[in-house]
């Protein structure tokens, strides 16, 4: 069991800063690191990971610095989002050069109890620049697990990867955290995140936007102004109606669609079906059409 | 109106991998989406329209002109906007769009103007004149993009124009694609893997498995397809339950989806058209539930393959 | 800290590097190309001519190019794309993966640079004019290989920056100003082979020439593990 | 459309700013080829690319204008009647530079395109991957005649003023100029094959090295001892292995002013030629082929 913390880490690059005071902690369990592209994941995975030195602040893995300290990664496995450049190696040869450089007892193995868990045994006698990229990760994971280690940092670990790979990935990662292994992935998909992560940890633009359970945080986002398209039976209206009511703040027309601005979700939400009946309109969608993480978290940050 | 692309009995192989198989289509004016998993045979397609490839078998004609002796017309008139990254990273957007402009036979100041105004509209303003290397990734589509419309093309080939983007970067490309199928009159042929985007923007959708023509119909017929509704209250899953409980005692089939209700299509006694979003709204009415969102559920492809693989067995 | 000097494994992966790629058959060429000439042109005419190859050719440009080669096969392809950061996630001294890179890339400067110049200088004649000759070549090739491997670990242009150092340098400069000599590795080698054979040229003092080869070895090798020490990954955001 | 404001003092007008079509003249396939042959060139040169990328070619170009100049500053303060190094020798003596020139710059032309998988957009433009990879070529061959010609014309200049003789010097420096084509048509096949296939940077500049400096070493060295062991038609023909050999010999048989071991004449004078024009023409199908297979890639 281990716990990575971040106390106040900032990192910029001249006048560029792309991780601004953030302060969390990531603890056994999948955790998955949150954010629209450019929001500084990568820096933060690099600050944790060793890679980087953080500009201000301090990044520990139980209590002792990552920075120049090889010793952490005794207990870290990285899954680095660069390619593996080293194609003329088998799936095997690569996973046990890792288990090699930890110097483990009996490298041979780890290797082979490794490659089954990421269910790569069969094609592990293949050299990698044959493998596909949904191969290519899992041997990659494989790699970083080979010396069992407590904390498991993926940066983007599924981007390319097709969706029955992913399904796949997904699966060996919640087993992971089962175990008590403290799992960070990153990704720039709600989607993703909502799958296989229950706490979350969320960057804008450098900043740590929100953190805690995926669920709370998801009704946190819907508790904000919205903007809403609708479609029924009579638009014109229904924009009349909804024009009425005191938690609408605008209406517009948009093509066979209703642009509805929404500054309390809760009452509007509760009076629209209502409405919609007492004067026989069928609603036949209703859906936010601004759910970007970006906008949604521009939100959270600006408050 | 004449097709864009048509194709008769189209077939690619390398060797004993069969990239494309007897395929005949027509593709139209507006915006086309291909669909597939990777390595259906997508690529493999738009560089066989654009003459970079040779098929093993079969015809195609794009524009009014015949793969095999018009290449260079046709490259002439289109546009084409690769999967993989083809940016050079010490290039600012601003050059090497203009360049690549002239290299589609612009004039210097017409190639500079139109480059301008390509990178507007696709929405990149202070950073063209930044080298490319520096670009996040929806920066970078969006230079691919410029490219492929530098020359004003007829029609423009977009392969995974969403890749690697984020939602509000896919969103903004997936607006932008539908603009250039309909504002700038340009036909676009736009591949995904996701069924549920090209839903959003194309007229037409095509779908191909392993080099198969899978299917190939005006969107509409998808949603049409697909029948299910997605239904969310405000709330946790105890509010969530309710509804589910109630909607199913009168006789829908419903199912727990995340924080959503996912509606299967309805019974026979409720297929009338807005039957089913009736029922919801009035339960939703009767319980006090706050309803934040009914919509047709997003087909994906992968049910696509399976209504398919059912009938095609 | 683990105080390991050496590391089989890195240096394993450092010769599938070296060994696995088409790149091999470029070093590969080198020496087959210098001994076939030698032998070549000793049958023909006899030793003293074809020895005269050695100095103007195998010395002053394959031995450089092979260490260039080397060096840059072995940190340079990792260090550009990142992947490097597969062997740092390890609790691998730093110094240790910059000394069992340079081995490696020691080794093969004196299997394909070194050890080819002394088969062609036996080939020759002169049995001590050949091991002056290597010696020269060996002392060379140990501070080529840990200046190259410096360079590969600071810069993505290493290869052209270590060809302008031995190209304009030590050659072209060299050969038109003699002081150069004090500060051109090719020739310190020649001076300490000079020890060995009065065939060699002496372009400077002994001690400076042994004190500077080691100065410039150590300081290479500290300098490329100091790099990977500070190894910083950075995203494209 | 933008409505040209008519009338009154009190007009507005709001400027369309939504797509626009482009019905204006298209080049044809001989303009795009221009077009991309001049930027090539000024590639080549770093020109209308990033200052660093400026600094390898015009640093190589100084340094090898730098003796020509202090060789007119020789000439026209003292007296003399002749040039001290012919036209085509200078080449020959500066052949480091003009190899390394070729060698660094090659893969701005011929690598970066499919290292970073540009080709791709070249090739569904109209120019074809036959035309793309002969017009690049082209680029490089008169970037590096270039190359030669500056020092050559500098010399020339400094020679008239000097007052030497005008009709034997336009007559040496015509040889070298057409020599230096030859040399550049070569050279630029050589390294453009070389880059078009080895697509890292370090390993392209290395393999050009081997194929300019280190062959031309190992051909010099050969030719030297046949020549004094006697064995003249050995120590000519070894000559048509290395490009600056070809280059050396041509200029000899020619009478452009540079002395080789052996005099190149009678039989080997059309071999010579012979190999020079196939040893290009080999370099331009491969490039050919290789861009061939990329694009259908």
């Amino acid at each position: 069991m281990s716990t990575l913390v971040l106390d106040s880490a900032s990192r910029w690059f001249g006048n560029v800063v792309a991780v601004n005071d953030v302060s969390l902690s990531v603890g056994p369990g999948v955790t998955g690191l949150l954010g629209p592209n450019g929001a500084g994941k990568t820096t933060l995975m690099a600050m944790m990971s060793g890679f980087l030195a953080p500009s201000s602040g301090h990044v520990t893995l139980d209590g002792q610095p990552v920075w120049r300290n090889t010793d952490v990664y005794r207990r870290i496995g990285l899954v680095p989002e660069r390619e593996l450049s080293f194609g003329y190696l088998t799936g095997r040869q690569f996973v046990r050069a890792n288990a090699d450089l930890h110097r483990l007892p009996d490298a041979a193995a780890a290797t082979e109890r490794v490659l089954e868990v990421v269910d790569m045994v069969e094609p592990a006698q293949r050299r990698l620049d044959t493998y596909s990229k949904g191969m290519r990760q899992r041997v990659k994971i494989a790699a970083a697990l080979v010396h069992d280690p407590s904390v498991l940092l993926l940066d983007e670990p599924f981007n390319g990867v097709d969706p029955r790979q992913r399904m796949h990935l997904m699966d060996l990662l919640r087993r992971l955290g089962d175990q008590g292994r403290t799992v960070l992935f990153s990704s720039h998909i709600l989607e993703e995140v909502e799958r296989l992560a229950r706490h979350i940890e969320v960057v804008v633009s450098g900043r740590h936007a929100a953190s805690g359970d995926f669920g709370a945080i998801r009704r946190l986002m819907t508790d904000r102004p919205v903007q809403y398209a609708v479609q029924s039976s009579d638009n014109r209206t229904l924009a009349t109606l909804l024009m009425a009511q005191e938690s609408v703040r605008a209406v517009s027309l948009r093509g066979e669609h209703l642009d509805v601005q929404v500054d309390d979700l809760g009452s509007f939400a509760v009076s629209l079906p209502g409405l919609a009946r007492q004067h026989d309109l069928t609603v036949f969608e209703l859906s936010p059409s601004d759910e970007s993480l970006e906008s949604v978290f521009a939100y959270l940050v600006a408050r | 109106m004449l097709p864009v692309i048509t194709t008769a009995g189209l077939t690619k192989h390398y060797g004993t991998v069969h990239a494309l198989t007897d395929l005949t289509v027509e593709v139209g004016a507006g915006v086309t989406g291909l669909v597939g998993a990777n390595g259906a045979g997508k690529s493999t397609l738009i560089k066989i329209l654009l003459g970079l490839l040779e098929p093993t078998g079969g015809h195609a004609s794009v524009l009014g002109h015949d793969i095999e002796q018009g290449g260079q017309e046709i490259r002439r008139l289109v546009g084409y906007m690769p999967e993989h990254d083809c940016l050079p990273p010490d290039v600012s957007a601003s050059d090497f769009v203009v360049h690549m402009a002239r290299m589609s036979g612009l004039g210097s100041s017409a190639a500079r103007e139109r480059a301008a105004d390509v990178l507007r509209h696709v929405g990149l303003d202070e950073e063209r004149y930044r080298p490319m290397g520096g670009y996040s990734t929806g920066m970078k589509q969006r230079a691919k993009l410029a490219q492929a419309l530098a020359h004003d093309p007829q029609l423009v080939f977009l392969d995974e124009p969403t890749n690697g983007l984020d939602p509000a970067a896919r969103t903004d490309m997936l607006r932008l694609v539908e603009r250039i199928g309909s504002d700038f009159g340009i036909a676009v042929l736009v591949t995904s893997h996701l069924l549920g985007e090209l839903e959003q923007v194309s007229d037409h959708v095509i779908v191909l498995d392993g080099g198969h023509l899978l299917r190939s119909s005006a969107t509409g017929d998808f949603l049409r397809r697909t029948g299910s509704l997605l239904v969310e209250v405000v709330g946790t899953e105890t509010e969530r339950d309710r509804l589910g409980e109630a909607l199913a005692r009168r006789g829908l089939t419903c199912r727990p989806r995340g924080p959503m209700v996912s509606i299967d299509p309805p019974p026979p006694e409720l297929a009338r058209e807005g039957a089913a979003h009736d029922l919801i709204r009035d339960v939703a009415a009767d319980l006090g539930l706050g309803l934040m969102r009914l919509q047709p559920d997003r087909g994906h492809l992968e049910d696509v393959f399976l209504q398919e693989g059912v009938t095609r067995a | 800290m683990t105080s390991a000097v050496f590391n089989p494994t890195i240096a394993t992966l450092a010769l599938q590097a070296l060994l696995g790629r088409r790149r091999f058959f470029l070093l590969l060429a080198f020496p087959v190309l210098l001994i076939g000439l030698v032998a070549v042109v000793t049958a023909l005419t006899d030793g003293a001519a074809a020895y005269e190859i050695l100095p103007r050719l195998g010395y002053p440009l394959v031995l450089p190019l092979v260490a260039i080669l080397a060096a840059s096969s072995v940190l340079g392809p990792e260090v550009d794309d990142g992947s490097i950061a597969y062997l740092l996630s390890k609790p691998v001294n730093r110094y240790g993966i910059a000394i069992s890179k340079w081995l490696v890339a020691l080794s093969a400067t004196l299997v394909a640079g070194a050890l080819p110049i002394l088969v062609a200088a036996l080939i020759t004649g002169d049995g001590t004019r050949a091991t002056a000759l290597f010696v020269g070549a060996a002392v060379a090739g140990t501070a080529y290989s840990a200046l190259f491997l410096a360079i590969a670990a600071v810069t993505r242009h290493a290869v052209i920056a270590s060809l302008m150092f031995v190209l304009i340098w030590e050659s072209l400069l060299g050969n038109l100003f003699t002081g150069v000599a004090w500060l051109s590795i090719g020739q310190w080698g020649l001076r300490i082979g000079h020890e060995l054979s009065d065939q060699l040229p002496d372009p400077a003092n002994l001690p400076w020439a042994i004190g500077a080869s080691a100065v410039v070895t150590l300081v290479g090798v500290w300098f490329a593990g100091d790099r990977l020490r500070s190894f910083s990954l950075r995203g494209e955001d | 459309m933008p409505e040209i404001p008519t009338g009154g003092p009190r007009t507005g007008v709001i400027h369309d700013l939504g797509y626009r079509r482009y019905d204006g003249p298209r080049d044809g396939s001989a303009t795009i080829a221009r077009t991309l042959f001049t930027t090539g060139l000024r590639h080549a040169y770093g020109l209308g690319r990033s200052g660093r990328s400026k600094v390898m070619p015009f640093l190589l170009l100084a340094m090898s204008v730098l003796p020509a100049t202090i060789l007119v500053g020789v000439l026209v303060l003292t007296p003399a009647t002749s040039l001290p190094v012919s036209y085509a020798d200078y080449t020959n003596q500066t052949q480091l530079l003009v190899s390394l020139f070729a060698a660094s710059q090659a893969p701005v032309l011929f690598s970066r395109d499919l290292r970073h998988r540009s080709i791709v957009l070249y090739l569904a433009r109209p120019l074809g991957a036959t035309a793309f990879a002969l017009v690049r070529w082209a680029s490089m061959a008169v970037a590096l005649w270039a190359f030669t010609l500056v020092p050559t014309v500098l010399l020339f200049v400094g020679a008239l003023l000097a007052g030497l003789d005008t009709s034997d010097q336009v007559a040496g420096m015509l040889k070298a100029v057409v020599l230096q084509a030859g040399l550049a048509v070569l050279v630029a096949g050589i390294t453009g094959a070389i880059s078009s296939v080895s697509l890292r940077r370090g390993f392209a500049v290395v393999g050009s090295v081997m194929a300019l400096i280190v062959l031309t070493g190992v051909v010099t060295a050969v030719q030297a001892i046949s020549a004094s062991e006697g064995a003249e038609s050995a120590s000519v023909g070894v000559g048509l292995a290395s490009p600056w050999s070809l280059y050396s010999g041509l200029a000899n048989a020619w009478d452009a002013g540079i002395t080789t071991q052996v005099p190149v004449d009678g039989a080997w004078v059309p071999a010579y030629v012979l190999v020079t024009l196939l040893l290009s023409a080999g370099c331009l199908l491969g490039l050919v082929a290789r861009f061939q297979k990329v694009g259908s890639r």
